[in-house]
């Protein structure tokens, strides 16, 4: 946890400059729409953690948001008596898709970054396919409560939170790190890695899946809904002080790294940084945050050794 | 078929002749043809991804990758555009400039790994979306002019063969020479073999690893002047449109290349790029769904490289 | 030839070293010795340029020289094996001897001369049993460590550092060494020899010089010193009796493991019983099949043949379910999971199967004599010593019936050695069976209640405590005859 | 929606959606500089056609044309039957995946095309110049090209001229080598209809959130321009002009941070639709009443416009358009004059003609002014009921 405290301060730092710019922050509907749209990145972040520090990568995420969304609406067409029904399904497509991919990466021992690669592009493929290029059809107000309306996702985001939290606690959670640390040693010490980490990739899978039901609820069907998400869940796993390469870092730092990000571009915004150089902005911001993380801590080495 | 498999390298070349009979048969049952034109098509399309990837090989085999190759690509095409500004006379100036700015983001991708000591993903992502604020505050879209002369490059022929893919072939060879030939390519497979292993050896392993990087982004930027030869113009969405960043790594890793670096090499990927190619001009052939073709290279590097680990995963446990 | 003065070294502001002075003349076997984490590799990877000191000075020759990284030492003429194997299993043994000085022709990398250099070197290690062109994967333990030694020679070395050469040779392969080791004296160059078996110091040695805790202590010349005053050196006391006693006759119990008739593509023919309160120790050769004996026990490799009560071949989790547990001979790779603390990996096993009755982590690490016994400490800024505790703290979470250990005291210091001993007797006084493989045959000697010799993956015979070296060693030869 | 350009595949790295938390420096600078691809010319060509009658069947809108100059076809005549090819730039939206549809079910209609080859160039640049140079050697007897960018295709569009007849459509290219290049007025008239409409029902002084997607593609610059001469004309205060990348969620935000920011907005000018409906959404969430918009001819803003009884307008850019290119083909294949540039008419949704197009029955992404009504395959084919 130590390494994490960098992450918080920086945070914490983020958010008295937006109060400072805009102080609409500092009252609870400012701050519970900052909530609202930190959600489904922090829930992504999580389920992402999960993954990287089994020592994995999942590249799925944001074609699988995409998917629940587009499902979602084609499904439920406007009808409210299939909110519930549908809600159930895109629980199991999420959880089905994470299952996949974590039998692949670990029974046909294919690189998760390929695995997840390859889903990706099979996942916003096949969506497309069904509904011919362009997503169809409507969501129900009933499935957009749960992004629209601030309470909610803030009560989904508070769950997804302590059960990480709980999760890492238990034998599961430590038992996962150890496996990203040493996958060899864990298996020797009777850790079911292969298990363990499909159930990383399960999890992934769900936090795709809570996340397009909010994001899907906060704004409708679009088809650039989980555009790039993936590539912000790493980012922001990774500003938590979370090693790609696996066993090292903790859940919270990985979600305070999301918010951190969400922080970042709502300050960049308010002082007019948007638009173009807004990228530049956080390219060398991501690099350096990772630079400064990384070289305090030495780097031994874990190859074979003969003693 | 054993044998077959035993080499990813010769495993791909089995998948392309299979690829291309079983896609002739389709086709011809499809009630088309399957003609010389398609494959010099096939040679043409695949060009710019294949320069690409190869560049890719080096980075991946030095134990990195990088993901800013798509938005350089796009740089390079508007850099190239706009110092030529349709003249023949700046031709030459432009592709210095354009394999300088190349070898510049190459350089700060291997420093930001080797020397801040961030790992290639986070690195090239974060290069990669420099490029992109540069290219957006820049750029409103394509710009510049690329005098017909130029155009050569992308649409002339010699004989049969398309310029590009003669170029495609000059690339592939000059790096599968340099991989298996010089103390460069030795120490790059050393250094993706374990970083450390070639340090104690004596290999300035940063140095390797920054010049894989200048190497890979120089191939970037050939593709991205190869592409500004097609489009007569720069364009600040070309190398993203083209996906030229994800799929030169499946490309790769299609081709029998380890994703941890220290084995496999150009031949492979040369296989890995034309397989792609040829599964595009099939499904071309038969006016495929894009969205089903997207399902099916999906499906096919997925399997391929559960093949590739099988193979090799035995033999390791 | 050599002279390194003053030397201090600090890793993340801990010293490491401090004021270290070591000389070695044209010609002589210097040896370096102590505890476990007293600094002796650290020493040495500053004269191979890995790292720099913070202070003091390096001379070679008369100059002083400071390396920024390995290859400026190497071309000053400094050699090294390294502790840790540094070799590349993807590439050729040609490639991996010349890694880093590629000889050229034309610019381009001449293979030929590769292949022939690395030929004739090979040649006069007498290795026959691979070439060139061998991808190193596919070598042995004891082979890798041929290619080792290869490479270090092919630098044209005034100095070279052995740092545990020998931790993974058979005893013949020792010889082997040791005769090279004379060849390189004959020429003038000066070897630095770091070994935890003093024997071998002995052995070979002109001068000693005693590390411990980062300091210097002594150097004496190897005339002038018994085994146990250099002990007393190292750990700052005098051992006594090297080995506990062995188990009473009346002490041993019931059996709690057997293999009938194992086989698998390494093993054949394995009988085996492991009784309550025993040591069983398992000599061979290198690559007789003793690690993959404890392995396929264990369930980490597969018994494809014969059977086995009380687990299921091929199963880890049924073996750790079963009551045993596995000391591996690698535990960096192995053991443990370095980024995690103390505790976490003392609680790995427990978590793992989801052990309810676990024993408290703090009464443990008191038990195998963790010291300092923090428990937040992270795996990897423990010595090997230490490092060894905590895998045993490891198994000791599920009071297992039956322990492996492969090769438990490998590149441990002497005061560590005594403590893992000990406690291997002590568990199996209380009822534990216990399987042990040891290169170390005064070890394996000392230790066991009775001996099973391994040959080519069959058991070539049984032989009772307290047996003579050379009886294991005709049993473990294949032809008979020691080595 | 309409013809955006593909924002490129999910697989770009492309970083965080800035999820924009208030306006930028930039707005409170009014409208900003005029875009570099504004042409006085064109703007006023296309503003005067918006009031010309175009000429042909009344009833079929896609086989009017405004103010043609007709070229003669001659050359090309030749008998059928026909095989037609066509180069599509991608069919990755609601308003292309509308239009494709169409396109194939006018085909359908015609007994004389025997073969029908279309390739998707899936939003890539190069892949639409292989495609071109693929499609003509499968001897098509006229090729339809919807450029994918308009300056990068210019030179496979040259290459293809001479060998057969072509005909290009939506976007244009910078030669006149096709034999008739097909599409609505443009982007000024949209543009312009938009924020006239807002100068109108909004009082002076009050405050205008411009929308647009994103910079540099000609089709929507021409609208922001057209709309930017207009608001400078006017008394309005235009309180930010903001990029929403076409994403829905991230339009929302931009909202709801203007108005938390300014308290009220009186005016949503956007430069297409597809996002209209989210930029509603943000002002229903905040308890704000829903103020003048400028939205786009899908069912979803119109449904909302009439459930909501908003004061609003929907310029449109029709999907009828992807019928015309068939019938132009097989017009210059039968030696028939078409126009040079076949201007078709644009019109507006307004609150009188909002009932004729709202269809419940369709997808809320259908564009309602696809013109397909009468064909056979309707409503099914476009996912309708
Ligand atoms: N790269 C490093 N970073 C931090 N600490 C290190 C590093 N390398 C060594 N140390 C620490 O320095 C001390 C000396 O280690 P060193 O490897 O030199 O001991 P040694 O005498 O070779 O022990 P052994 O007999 O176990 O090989 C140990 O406490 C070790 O943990
Ligand atoms: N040629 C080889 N290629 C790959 N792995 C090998 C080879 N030989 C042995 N191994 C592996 O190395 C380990 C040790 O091998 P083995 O059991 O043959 O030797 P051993 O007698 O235990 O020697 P030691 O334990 O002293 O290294 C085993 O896990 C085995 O699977
Ligand atoms: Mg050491
Ligand atoms: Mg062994």
């Amino acid at each position: 946890m130590k390494r994490a405290i960098p992450i918080f301060v920086v945070l914490a730092g983020l958010l008295v400059a937006i109060a400072a710019a805009n102080p609409f922050f500092l009252e609870p509907a400012g701050f519970l729409a900052f909530l609202k749209r930190v959600a489904p990145l922090a829930i992504l972040a999580a389920g992402q953690y999960f993954v990287i520090v089994s020592g994995e990568f999942d590249l799925s995420v944001g074609s699988l948001v995409t998917v629940e969304v587009v499902v979602a609406a084609r499904l439920i067409d406007g009808d409210e008596a299939m909110t519930w029904p549908v809600l159930v399904l895109l629980v199991v497509i999420g959880l089905l898709v994470g299952l996949v991919n974590g039998l692949v990466t670990t029974k046909l021992r294919v690189p998760s970054f390929i695995t997840t690669l390859g889903a990706m592009l099979i996942l916003s493929g096949a969506v497309f396919l069904w509904t011919g290029g362009a997503p169809r059809g409507a969501l129900s107000q009933g499935f957009r409560v749960f992004g629209r309306e601030g309470v909610w996702a803030v009560a989904i985001l508070v769950l997804v939170v302590v059960a990480a939290v709980l999760l890492m606690r238990a034998d599961f959670g430590r038992t996962l790190v150890a496996a990203g640390d040493n996958e060899k040693a864990a298996r020797l010490s009777g850790v079911r890695v292969d298990r363990v980490r499909v159930f990383a990739f399960v999890l992934s899978g769900l936090s795709a899946a809570v996340a397009g039901i909010l994001l899907g609820g906060f704004a409708g069907v679009s088809a650039q809904v989980g555009q790039s998400l993936e590539f912000q869940a790493i980012t922001a796993v990774v500003l938590g002080g979370v090693v790609l390469g696996g066993g090292r870092g903790h859940v919270v730092a990985a979600i305070a790294g999301a918010f951190t990000l969400e922080a970042l571009f709502t300050l960049l915004n308010l002082h007019g940084i948007s638009g173009a150089l807004e990228y530049a902005v956080q390219g060398v911001i991501i690099i350096a945050a990772v630079a400064v993380g990384g070289l305090r801590l030495p780097s031994l080495r874990l190859s074979p050794s003969k003693v | 078929m054993i044998a077959l498999v035993a080499n990813p390298t010769r495993a791909v070349y089995a998948a392309l002749i299979a690829t291309l009979a079983i896609g002739w048969a389709l086709v011809a049952f499809d009630g088309g043809t399957f003609t010389l034109n398609d494959l010099v098509g096939i040679q043409q399309r695949s060009a710019a991804l294949g320069i690409v990837a190869v560049g890719q090989t080096l980075a991946i085999l030095a134990g990195s990758l990088d993901l800013s190759v798509a938005y350089l690509i796009s740089l390079v095409s508007l850099v190239a555009a706009e110092t030529m500004a349709g003249q023949s006379s700046n031709i030459l100036t432009a592709v210095v400039v354009a394999l300088g700015v190349s070898a510049l983001v190459g350089l700060v991708n291997g420093v930001v790994i080797t020397k801040l000591k961030v790992h290639a993903f986070i690195a090239t992502l974060g290069v990669a979306l420099v490029i992109r604020g540069v290219l957006d505050h820049l750029y409103d879209g394509p710009a510049g002019r690329v005098p017909v002369d130029f155009q050569q490059l992308g649409y002339a022929r010699i004989g049969p063969i398309p310029v590009a893919a003669i170029l495609w072939a000059a690339v592939a060879a000059g790096v599968w020479f340099l991989l298996r030939r010089t103390r460069f390519g030795h120490r790059v497979y050393a250094v993706g073999g374990d970083v450390e292993v070639a340090r104690l050896s004596g290999v300035r392993t940063d140095r390797v690893v920054i010049a894989a990087h200048v190497l890979c982004s120089l191939c970037a930027g050939v593709a991205g002047l190869l592409l500004a030869s097609r489009l007569g113009a720069g364009a600040p969405t070309v190398g993203t449109d083209g996906g030229y960043d994800l799929e030169s790594i499946a490309a790769v890793v299609l081709g029998g290349t380890a994703l941890a670096g220290g084995r496999g090499g150009v031949a492979g990927t040369v296989g890995g790029v034309l397989l792609l190619a040829v599964l595009d001009s099939v499904f071309n052939q038969l006016e495929v769904n894009s969205f089903f073709k997207d399902v099916v290279r999906g499906v096919v590097i997925v399997v391929a490289v559960a093949v590739y680990a099988r193979r090799t995963g035995r033999r390791a446990s | 030839m050599l002279r390194m003065t003053g030397i201090g070294k600090s890793f993340l502001g801990i010293r490491v070293l401090r004021g270290i002075d070591l000389s070695a003349t044209a010609g002589e076997v210097h040896a370096v010795v102590g505890e476990n984490g007293a600094g002796k590799s650290t020493l040495m990877k500053i004269l191979a340029g890995v790292h720099q000191p913070d202070e003091g000075t390096v001379e070679i020759g008369g100059q002083i020289r400071s390396f920024a990284h390995p290859v400026e030492a190497q071309r000053a003429g400094v050699a090294i094996i390294y502790q840790e194997f540094n070799l590349l299993p993807e590439r050729s043994v040609a490639d991996n001897v010349f890694l880093g000085r590629e000889p050229t022709r034309r610019g381009l990398v001449d293979r030929a001369a590769m292949d022939e250099a690395t030929s004739r070197l090979l040649d006069e290690l007498d290795e026959h049993s691979f070439g060139p062109r061998h991808l190193v994967k596919d070598l042995s333990v004891a082979q890798q460590q041929v290619v080792e030694i290869v490479k270090a020679l092919s630098v044209d070395a005034r100095i070279v550092v052995m740092d545990e050469p020998t931790a993974a040779l058979a005893e013949h392969e020792v010889d082997l060494l040791y005769r090279l080791i004379r060849r390189l004296q004959g020429r003038g160059i000066a070897v630095l020899y770091i070994s935890h078996r003093l024997r071998e110091v002995f052995d070979l040695a002109d001068r000693v010089t005693v590390l411990k805790d980062g300091a210097h202590v002594a150097t004496v010349a190897a005339t002038d010193v018994t085994t146990a005053g250099l002990v007393k050196m190292m750990v700052g006391r005098e051992l006594d009796a090297y080995f506990p006693p062995r188990a009473e006759e009346s002490a041993i119990g019931e059996v709690l493991l057997t293999v009938r008739n194992g086989g698998n593509g390494k093993l054949d023919g394995i009988d085996l019983d492991l009784r309550a309160g025993e040591i069983v120790g398992v000599a061979g050769l290198q690559g007789s099949g003793r690690s993959s004996l404890v392995k396929a026990v264990f369930g980490a490799e597969p018994f494809t043949r014969g059977e086995m009560t009380p687990t299921r071949p091929g199963s880890v989790r049924a073996g750790v379910a079963a009551g045993i547990g596995l000391v591996t001979e690698d535990r960096k790779a192995e053991g443990l999971a370095l980024n995690q603390s103390v505790r976490d990996n003392a609680l790995l096993v427990a978590r793992a199967i989801g052990h309810r009755s676990r024993a408290a982590v703090s009464d443990l690490l008191e038990r195998v004599k963790l010291a300092p016994p923090r428990q937040e400490t992270e795996v990897k800024y423990l010595s090997g010593g230490n490092q060894q505790k905590v895998v045993l703290a490891k198994w000791l979470t599920v009071s297992p019936r039956v322990l492996l250990f492969d090769e438990p005291t490998r590149g441990v210091d002497v005061g560590a050695k005594a403590a893992i001993h000990d406690l291997m007797r002590e568990l199996a006084d209380s009822g534990t069976a216990i399987l042990m493989i040891s290169s170390e045959l005064p070890e394996l000697i000392g230790m066991s209640d009775r001996i099973i010799v391994l040959r080519d993956g069959r058991v070539a015979g049984h032989l009772p405590a307290g047996s003579a070296e050379e009886s294991v060693m005709a049993l473990a030869a294949a032809d008979g005859v020691a080595a | 929606a309409s013809d955006l350009p593909p924002t490129g595949a999910s697989a770009q790295p492309s970083a965080v959606p800035a999820t924009s938390a208030a306006a930028s420096e930039a707005a409170s600078a009014g409208t900003g500089a005029q875009s570099d691809f504004f042409v006085q010319a064109d703007y006023d060509a296309q503003l005067a056609m918006r009031t010309q009658t175009a000429e042909g069947p009344a009833d079929k809108p896609w086989e009017q044309a405004i103010a043609p100059q007709m070229v003669d076809t001659a050359k090309y005549k030749k008998d059928g039957p026909y095989h037609l090819c066509f180069s599509n730039a991608a069919v990755n939206n609601p308003w292309r995946q509308v239009g494709w549809t169409t396109m194939q079910e006018e085909v359908a209609l015609h007994k004389e095309i025997k073969e029908f080859t279309a390739l998707d160039a899936e939003g890539k640049d190069d892949k639409q110049i292989s495609d071109i140079a693929d499609l003509q050697a499968k001897g098509c007897d006229a090729l339809i090209i919807s450029p994918n960018t308009t300056a990068t295709l210019t030179p496979a569009v040259s290459g293809a001229c001479p060998e057969v007849p072509v005909i290009v459509f939506d976007r244009g290219v910078e030669t006149d080598c096709p034999v008739t290049f097909i599409k609505p007025i443009g982007g000024y008239a949209f543009g312009a209809d938009g924020a006239e409409f807002l100068i109108e029902k909004v009082p002076a002084g009050g405050k205008i959130l411009a929308l647009r997607i994103l910079p540099g593609v000609d089709v929507l610059e021409t609208r922001w321009s057209a709309a930017k001469v207009a608001f400078d004309k006017s008394q309005l205060q235009v309180v930010g002009v903001e990029f929403t990348d076409g994403d829905a969620a991230k339009t929302k935000s931009i909202v709801s941070d203007y108005i938390a920011r300014h308290g009220k907005i009186d005016g949503v000018w956007m430069d297409a639709g597809a996002t209209a409906v989210a930029a509603i959404e943000a002002f229903e969430d905040a308890g704000a009443p829903v103020p003048a918009f400028v939205g786009e001819d899908q069912q979803d803003f119109l449904q909302k416009w009439k459930d909501g009884n908003l004061t609003a307008v929907a310029p449109t850019y029709p999907t009828y358009q992807w019928r015309t290119p068939i019938i132009a083909a097989l017009k210059i294949l039968k030696g028939e004059e078409v126009p040079k540039m076949w201007n078709l008419p644009q019109p507006k949704i307004t609150q009188d003609s909002l009932g004729t197009y709202l269809q419940p029955n369709m997808p809320l992404l259908h564009y309602a002014l696809c013109g397909c009504e009468s064909m056979p395959g309707f409503p099914a084919k476009w996912g309708g009921k």
